[in-house]
């Protein structure tokens, strides 16, 4: 009974993660049309282009081989797979053991593995500009998460999410550690899901695109799930931020309906906040040249292992 | 018993001295040959029944373990050189370098210089291996001259005369242990003869002593080439001969080395005099490291090789500097294998001389492939004589490097620095002569193996395995030297 | 009786050697000398992890130093790693069966590959300094043979120079790192040894000698220089052996060294390996990024991970040295299991390497590409290999490289801040690595295999033979299962760190889904199969339900680009201008690059070129002014060969002089 | 009486130190040749004083030895040669005699301080001796060093054997032996250094060293 419970809870969120992330990708978009005074299309929108999508028959070049045709499942299910081990409603469902936050980190890395390989498949100039950035700045982003994850589980003493979000709510306290590394993941998060300043995800003027660049030869249910996958990743790097720093009324796995309700309207709070704030952020910025990139996601890293070594100081204090 | 081993001594000289006139006598090269082959393998033979019979001494001769090591060696050598200088010799004959009077001439200084070294070897007093050393030398000197060219004369002309001012040197310093010895035991014979110098070694006057072996340290030293009285070495290993350049590395700096171990050991035995071992380390040291960089601007095969002779005598200098029963016996080791690769070397080298119609270096390319037997036994040559393991200067090496290094971590850093530098340049070398693009041949050699295949076998053995009364037999030689 | 196994089949390895030129006339003598030894390193893997009567098995041979013999042991340590070797020398080897074909001078691969083997068991195996340094020695000998197989190509004989010359500089220390263990007395036996008391200095003495020693061996920054000239000259097989086995050999000698002869260790030994294992790893993974050379960039990356090793050892011996057994069990583990997981895919990679190289006869990934095609069987190999080596789940890389970071995460147990402050930083440089090292995997496997062909040879290459797909298939399935069932391997290494650091993780079969857990399931655990599960189920599942409710039509057009039409290959990305922004931005660390870009005036109708010139700073800092220094000592003192007699003389005469004031005095 | 012999064989082994002095200073070939018949008739007079205070037969047998072969036959050929060279008139360049003197003096001093301590046991004729027999050993290495001309090296090196032939003399009852290996070393070395003398004759106009070392065409 209760094990049945756990696999539906468990079930319920994939699905929860997967219906929501068009939706989050659509209520940005919204907001941000309505900051610049326009109407904007409606927030189920992105379902609508997807499924649209998907009915569409797919032209391939020609050359493109099987590792094409195959990395869109796999980067979505990767993706996916990462999105729904990640609390949002309650911690501790089945499975969430199966991989802690280094393994999910280490999920979007290879989904962006793969698709940064689908990028250079056809053998166009613009799929390797795209791969080539989105390599470095991978290799760029990815360690400063690990900093933020070495900070978060220094001072928490675990790297599973579920217990992480445990103590965070357990002990409430301002650390200036917390709060560096909490601005770190914000610039990764950015970095990582191509929003302004890094990436324009609205544009295909050439030059300047690293997402879009990759993905450009794409059509059909492949960009259909494509797309699917970066709008989880958005909704991923979200709740990740809100079950580490904000873990407010998340549940336990075995804590009955009622507290999950609560944990999930939190979570959609979360999520309109979360929205909101990028929705302002981007609307506010503009996009910076492709090469300080890395000095942005270089602020991130330092800013990382400041934290990370400022964990000490605290510990010490 | 001790008049047989009396007349087996007696013969180890006798013979090289019969067969010395009897070449002399025959006028047929290819037969004077022969006569060479034979006489040098039954020196040997008689050296090896030294090896059966307990050592007892006698009349002027006088054996021991230390020297028995040292006549074993050197007649082993001398009978594998004979047999690969006959091959040798006909090569030279044809190509007109050498005409048959020479190689009459060669093969008596030959034979004399095998009854040379024997007898200052065996001698039993100083004055008489003096006078051994001192032929050996004249007959060297004849034998590196002998193909009469403008090179040839000037080495052989640069030999004789620091050879001489040497050996001048060795018997200034003889005469002063006499007369260290005089007071003690008496004017005559006893105050010359090694059993009753080291019986009495310890009431010598020290400081006599010390000045005694300032010059036998330099007057023999230079006979074993080391720094700075080692010019005489590349050339006349360069310009002579190369069964000579074999003999010169394998067994004459040997000899001379046996007679600076044999004054150490007199220094050692007078507690009040200087110990030899440190002026012995900084000899050896500056052989090492000087050798070390001369070898990388050799542009001739036969001087290169030369060079690293020195080198390994500066290492030798050095274990037996340090002293003590694992330094020792690494020194004895690393002797015995050097004269075994190096003259191995040789034997390789004069081939491929030939094969190639040159010495040059930068003419010498590709012989693993143009060359396979020549080239791959020059590798295992010099992977040898570089200290490479399973080849048996490794275990010497290491004995040498290790037992330093926990004793004197500091005189350790030199030794190595030299070993690694005298590496690089002998592997860089090699590694231009064997592989690469072949140079053409001029002629092919028919090239007598066995004498090569045999001492590296020897050498790869004992880098693997030491049969065990060997072992005992250094060691007591070890404990001898103190 | 494993250790007996061993030692025949170790001698029957020699005997292979002599076989092989006794019977070189023989036209299929390469196939039965690499059956042979398929066999026996078969044997040998038997041996290792046959259960053993005793924990430790040893025996003593009359041969070697007269007074000490030869002695030989396998325990747990030697076990695990004569298990690494074997199984790496079997897939080379049957994967020779069908490369060493194409081989054109067999004669100068046959003898030394047996020998090789030989040696890297016999170093496992010895259990005294004098066979551990013979063995040693005698496997870079034996390498060094088989990197001068090309021998006509003058690239490779400088390597062949320079690897044996740093081969013989790392003997030399290791040497001296054992006379002082040994002592005057000379009693190097490693049970002598580890009785034998350290004062401080020695300690410290032996454990620079021997991470110098053994660095120079595994590459270690910035010892590493000859490694990327040495593994790509020889042949594929070779390389693959020399990569992913020797290096490991070497990190066996470092562990047997420091954790096992030098005794309990102190806390700042472990701040030498740390550093020097983060600079190798990003090092390396810097100048692999930028390699256009694809055994090159292999070799670069083997630097990488040697890195990670040695970062692990580094934090076991940090954790060791405070007592804190559990996190150095799991340091220790992670290690090992690294050393496993790369001796896998590192092969793998190199036999990728090699096909292609006898696919296209090119080893430049710039003159590649679309190999996908051409070779599909191959790409696909190379391709798990790409991705078990850049650290992504759900394959074995990632395994050992979380389990490092793990034991990271326990650092703040220790008490002294240097360690302590020290460890996060190797954290930025152990994950920078890794992710720079996907990036470069990225670049690799999408430059040579993606896109289109560059070349007319790299359009018609073919697939190689089924037993060089068949062994790169094998290693591929054990990466895959290693990173599945991470449990068994950690499980099967416990027993090791049980014995050298004196602690183990806990059992992780108990564990319920063979899900594993370092230290408890409350901190942290990773489970590779159910990943592996889900992200097939979704993948699948997303698949059937589009094909069933979405469309499943696709049709073929010219790729569109944003509508520019290009012909020419040429246009794609290459794998420098591929490189370039992780050049600008990271190169700096590593290396000095000069750009310059020579851009025709309008009208002008020459081609527009770009120029890079990458400058190796370690190499210009540290090894040019030592060859320099050497070659002006060399022509300074060569004077002394051209003096006139008198001058010889007048040495001799000053000699005398001098030494007689000595003695007056 | 005692006193007086020890005086004479001092005045002999200085006389003799002298005349090593003297070689050092002689630069033309031919006065160094007769210098050299000085230093052999010098040497075998202080051999017999030697003998006759020692009344060592064996030694007078020594003296004779230097007498004949020194002081007769080795000028005498020395001089045929260096007419067949005709090289007899050439006046040697050496620089800087004075230092050379001056390098001299300290030998001589060195070997003083070296030796008289080492022998303070023995008895003094001994002692004076071999410093002496020290001093000119060292002096002749010196002329050796100094001196270009294969000639002048040679009588040289021979003034070196004399020195030794002082101290083989001096050291009491020093058996035959010795003697015996320095004449017959003597006798060979000179042997060889002729037939090297004719054989350079035949590849060099003189046998001045610097030829043979010009002979070294660039290699190494």
């Amino acid at each position: 009974m209760n094990f049945l419970f756990d696999f539906v809870a468990q079930g319920a969120q994939m699905l929860l993660v997967l219906a929501l992330s068009p939706l989050i990708i659509g209520f940005t978009r919204k907001l941000k049309a309505r900051l610049l005074r326009r109407k904007g299309p409606p927030i189920i929108q992105p379902w609508r282009d997807l499924i649209r999508l998907l009915r569409k028959e797919v032209v391939l070049a020609e050359n493109a081989s099987w590792l094409y045709r195959s990395a869109p499942y796999l980067i979505f299910a990767m993706t996916w797979v990462a999105a729904s081990l990640v609390p949002t409603f309650a911690t501790g469902l089945m499975f969430s053991w199966s991989a802690d936050l280094i393994a999910i980190i280490a999920l979007l890395g290879s989904a962006r593995f793969f698709l940064a390989l689908a990028g250079m498949d056809i053998g166009t100039s613009f799929g390797g500009i795209g791969s080539s950035r989105e390599a470095m700045f991978g290799s760029l982003a990815e360690p400063a998460t690990i900093m933020i994850v070495f900070t978060v589980s220094f001072v928490a003493g675990t790297t599973q999410l579920s217990e992480i979000a445990a103590y965070m709510a357990g002990n409430l306290e301002l650390r200036a550690s917390v709060g560096m590394a909490l601005v770190a993941l914000l610039i990764v998060a950015i970095a990582e899901n191509g929003r302004v300043p890094v990436d324009n995800p609205a544009t295909h003027l050439e030059l300047t695109m690293v997402h879009e660049a990759m993905v450009l030869e794409y059509s059909g249910r492949y960009l259909a799930l494509i797309e699917l996958a970066s709008a989880l990743k958005l909704l991923l790097y979200i709740s990740l931020i809100a079950c580490v720093f904000f873990p407010v009324g998340l549940a336990r796995h075995d804590a009955g309906l009622q507290a999950m309700a609560i944990g999930l309207g939190a979570y959609l709070m979360k999520l309109a906040i979360g929205g909101f704030l990028l929705a302002l952020f981007e609307t506010s910025t503009a996009k910076m040249r492709v090469f300080r990139v890395p000095d942005f996601l270089g602020a991130g890293l330092m800013l990382g292992l400041l934290a990370t070594l400022l964990v000490f100081v605290t510990r010490s204090l | 018993m001790s008049s047989d081993l009396f007349l087996v001594s007696n013969a180890l000289i006798a013979i090289p001295a019969v067969a010395a006139i009897a070449v002399a006598l025959v006028p047929e090269y290819r037969r004077s040959a022969v006569i060479n082959v034979c006489a040098s393998g039954a020196t040997f033979l008689f050296s090896l029944i030294l090896l059966i019979v307990e050592p007892e001494s006698g009349g002027y001769l006088f054996v021991d373990d230390l020297n028995i090591v040292f006549v074993v060696l050197s007649t082993f050598i001398g009978f594998t050189t004979s047999v690969y200088s006959a091959s040798y010799i006909d090569h030279e004959i044809e190509t007109g370098r050498l005409t048959s009077t020479n190689v009459r001439f060669y093969h008596a200084m030959y034979q004399s210089l095998m009854c040379a070294m024997n007898l200052a070897l065996l001698a039993s007093n100083i004055g008489l291996m003096w006078v051994a050393v001192e032929v050996a030398t004249l007959t060297t000197v004849l034998m590196v001259g002998i193909y009469r060219t403008p090179h040839a004369l000037e080495a052989a002309w640069k030999y004789f005369i620091l050879g001489s001012v040497g050996i001048a040197l060795a018997l200034f310093g003889t005469i002063l242990v006499y007369m260290a010895a005089e007071p003690v035991l008496g004017q005559g014979y006893d105050a010359m003869v090694w059993k009753t110098l080291m019986s009495q070694a310890p009431q010598f006057n020290p400081r006599m002593l010390n000045v005694a072996f300032v010059f036998l340290m330099l007057g023999y030293g230079t006979k074993v080439g080391l720094a700075p009285m080692h010019a005489w070495l590349p050339d006349a290993h360069a310009e002579g001969p190369t069964p000579i350049s074999a003999v010169l590395s394998g067994l004459l700096l040997n000899v001379a080395l046996y007679a600076v171990l044999r004054f150490k050991m007199l220094l050692t035995a007078n507690a009040a005099a200087i110990t030899p071992g440190p002026l012995m380390i900084a000899l050896g040291l500056a052989s090492l490291i000087m050798a070390a960089f001369m070898l990388y601007r050799r542009t001739d095969i036969k001087r290169l090789f030369a060079y690293s002779s020195i080198e390994h005598m500066g290492i030798i200098a050095f274990a037996f500097g340090m002293g003590g029963p694992l330094a020792n016996f690494a020194g004895l080791l690393h002797m015995t294998m050097h004269s075994l690769t190096k003259s191995a070397i040789f034997f390789s080298v004069g081939h491929i001389a030939q094969a190639k119609g040159t010495q040059k270096i930068a003419d010498i390319r590709g012989l693993t492939q143009s060359q396979p037997a020549l080239g791959w036994s020059l590798v295992a040559g010099v992977v040898a004589i570089i200290g490479l393991p399973p080849l048996g200067i490794f275990m010497s090496e290491f004995l040498v490097v290790s037992s330093t290094f926990a004793r004197q971590p500091l005189l350790a850093v030199p030794l190595v620095f030299g070993l690694l530098l005298a590496f690089g340049a002998l592997l860089l070398r090699l590694t231009g002569m064997a592989f690469g693009a072949p140079s053409p041949d001029v002629g092919e050699v028919k090239a007598s193996m066995l004498p090569l295949y045999a001492h590296l076998s020897l050498v790869l053995i004992a880098g693997l395995y030491l049969p065990a009364h060997v072992v005992t037999w250094f060691q007591n030689v070890a404990r001898l030297l103190g | 009786m494993p250790l007996y196994f061993a030692l025949t089949s170790v001698s029957a390895l020699l005997a292979v050697g002599v076989y092989a030129i006794v019977d070189r006339r023989n036209p299929d003598v390469s196939r039965n000398v690499y059956r042979i030894c398929i066999a026996l390193c078969g044997i040998l893997f038997v041996a290792a992890v046959m259960p053993r009567g005793a924990s430790v098995l040893s025996a003593t041979l009359p041969f070697g130093l007269p007074w000490i013999g030869v002695h030989l042991r396998i325990d747990v340590l030697s076990a695990f790693f004569l298990a690494v070797v074997n199984l790496g020398g079997a897939a080379a080897s049957a994967y020779a069966i069908g490369y060493g074909a194409h081989e054109k001078e067999p004669m100068r691969v046959l003898p030394f590959y047996p020998a090789f083997l030989a040696g890297m068991n016999m170093v496992v195996l010895a259990d005294d300094a004098f066979s551990f340094l013979v063995a040693w020695e005698f496997m870079s000998l034996t390498s060094w043979a088989l990197v001068l197989t090309h021998h006509h190509d003058a690239e490779n004989r400088r390597a062949g120079f320079v690897y044996l010359l740093m081969a013989s500089f790392g003997g030399f220390a290791l040497l001296m790192a054992f006379g002082v263990l040994g002592g005057a007395g000379g009693a190097y036996d490693f049970a002598s040894i580890r009785e034998s008391t350290k004062e401080g200095w020695k300690t410290g003495l032996v454990l620079a000698l021997a991470l110098v020693g053994m660095g120079s061996k595994a590459g270690l920054a910035p010892l590493h220089i000859w490694l990327p000239l040495a593994h790509p000259a020889a042949p594929s097989h070779v390389s693959a052996l020399m990569s992913g086995v020797m290096t490991k050999v070497a990190v066996y000698g470092f562990i047997r060294v420091v954790f096992d002869l030098l005794g309990p260790p102190a806390f700042w030994w472990s701040i030498e390996p740390m550093s020097f294992g983060a600079a190798s790893a990003l090092i390396g993974v810097l100048f692999a990024t930028i390699q256009s050379d694809l055994k090159k960039l292999l070799a670069y990356s083997t630097i990488e991970n040697i890195g990670v090793i040695f970062i692990a050892l580094g934090l076991a011996l940090a954790f060791k040295a405070n007592g804190l057994a559990l996190p150095a069990a799991l340091a220790f583990t992670a290690a090992l299991f690294h050393v496993f997981n790369h001796s896998l895919f590192k092969s793998l990679l190199f036999f990728g390497a090699g096909a292609v190289l006898n696919g296209c006869g090119e080893r430049s990934i710039e003159r590649l590409g679309g190999l996908i095609h051409s070779m599909p069987k191959t790409a696909f190999l190379f391709l798990g290999g790409c991705v078990a080596i850049s650290a992504l789940p759900p394959l074995n890389g990632f395994v050992s490289e979380w389990l490092v970071f793990q034991a990271i995460l326990l650092s703040p147990s220790l008490p002294q801040w240097t360690v302590k402050l020290l460890v996060p930083a190797v954290g930025v440089a152990l994950a920078l690595s890794a992710t720079l090292g996907a990036g470069c995997y990225i670049r690799a496997y999408g430059v040579a295999f993606l896109g289109r062909p560059r070349s007319e040879a790299a359009r018609t290459a073919k697939d190689p033979d089924r037993w060089s797909l068949g062994t790169m298939a094998a290693l591929l399935t054990l990466c895959l299962l290693a990173g599945l069932l991470p449990s068994l391997v950690i499980d099967t290494i416990s027993p090791a760190a049980r014995d050298f650091v004196g602690g183990r993780m806990p059992t992780q079969a108990e564990l319920s889904w063979l899900s594993i857990a370092p230290v408890a399931e409350s901190r942290s655990s990773y489970n590779g199969l159910l990943i592996f599960v889900f992200i097939l189920f979704s993948a699948y599942s997303a698949r059937w339900v589009i094909h069933k409710f979405g469309s499943s039509r696709s049709r073929r057009a010219p790729a569109w680009d944003c509508g520019y039409i290009e012909t020419s290959p040429a246009t794609q990305y290459t794998g420098s201008s591929f490189a370039q922004p992780i050049r600008r931005t990271l190169g700096i660390i590593a290396f000095s690059v000069k750009e310059r870009l020579d851009m025709p005036a309008p009208g002008d109708m020459r081609p527009a070129r770009l120029s890079i010139d990458i400058k190796d700073r370690i190499f210009d800092y540290l090894y040019a002014p030592l060859t320099r220094a050497v070659e002006t000592c060399a022509s300074g003192l060569n004077i002394l060969s051209l003096l006139t007699i008198q001058e010889y003389l007048a040495l001799v005469f000053g000699a005398l002089v001098f030494l007689l004031i000595l003695v007056a005095i | 009486m005692e006193l007086l012999t020890i005086d004479i064989a001092h005045v002999l082994a200085g006389a003799l130190l002298l005349t090593s002095f003297m070689l050092l200073y002689q630069d033309r070939l031919s006065g160094l040749i007769n210098i050299y018949t000085l230093h052999a008739v010098i040497l075998s007079l202080s051999v017999a004083w030697q003998a006759h205070y020692q009344d060592a037969p064996h030694l007078y047998l020594t003296a004779a030895i230097a007498a004949i072969f020194k002081a007769l036959i080795i000028p005498f050929s020395l001089r045929r040669i260096i007419e067949r060279l005709r090289i007899h008139r050439t006046v040697e360049v050496i620089g800087g005699v004075g230092i050379t003197m001056l390098i001299g003096i300290f030998l001589v001093a060195l070997s003083l301080v070296v030796m008289l301590p080492a022998t303070a046991s023995a008895d003094p004729l001994a002692r004076e001796d071999i410093a002496f027999a020290l001093a000119i050993v060292l002096l002749g290495l010196l002329m050796m060093v100094t001196r270009r001309n294969a000639v002048s090296q040679i009588i040289g090196f021979m003034s070196l054997e004399n020195g030794l032939v002082l101290a083989a003399a001096g050291a009491n009852g020093m058996p035959l032996v010795v003697e015996i290996s320095v004449a017959f070393s003597i006798l060979i070395a000179f042997i060889v250094i002729g037939i090297f003398l004719f054989r350079i004759r035949e590849r060099f106009d003189n046998v001045d060293l610097f030829e043979l070392d010009r002979v070294r065409g660039g290699r190494s």
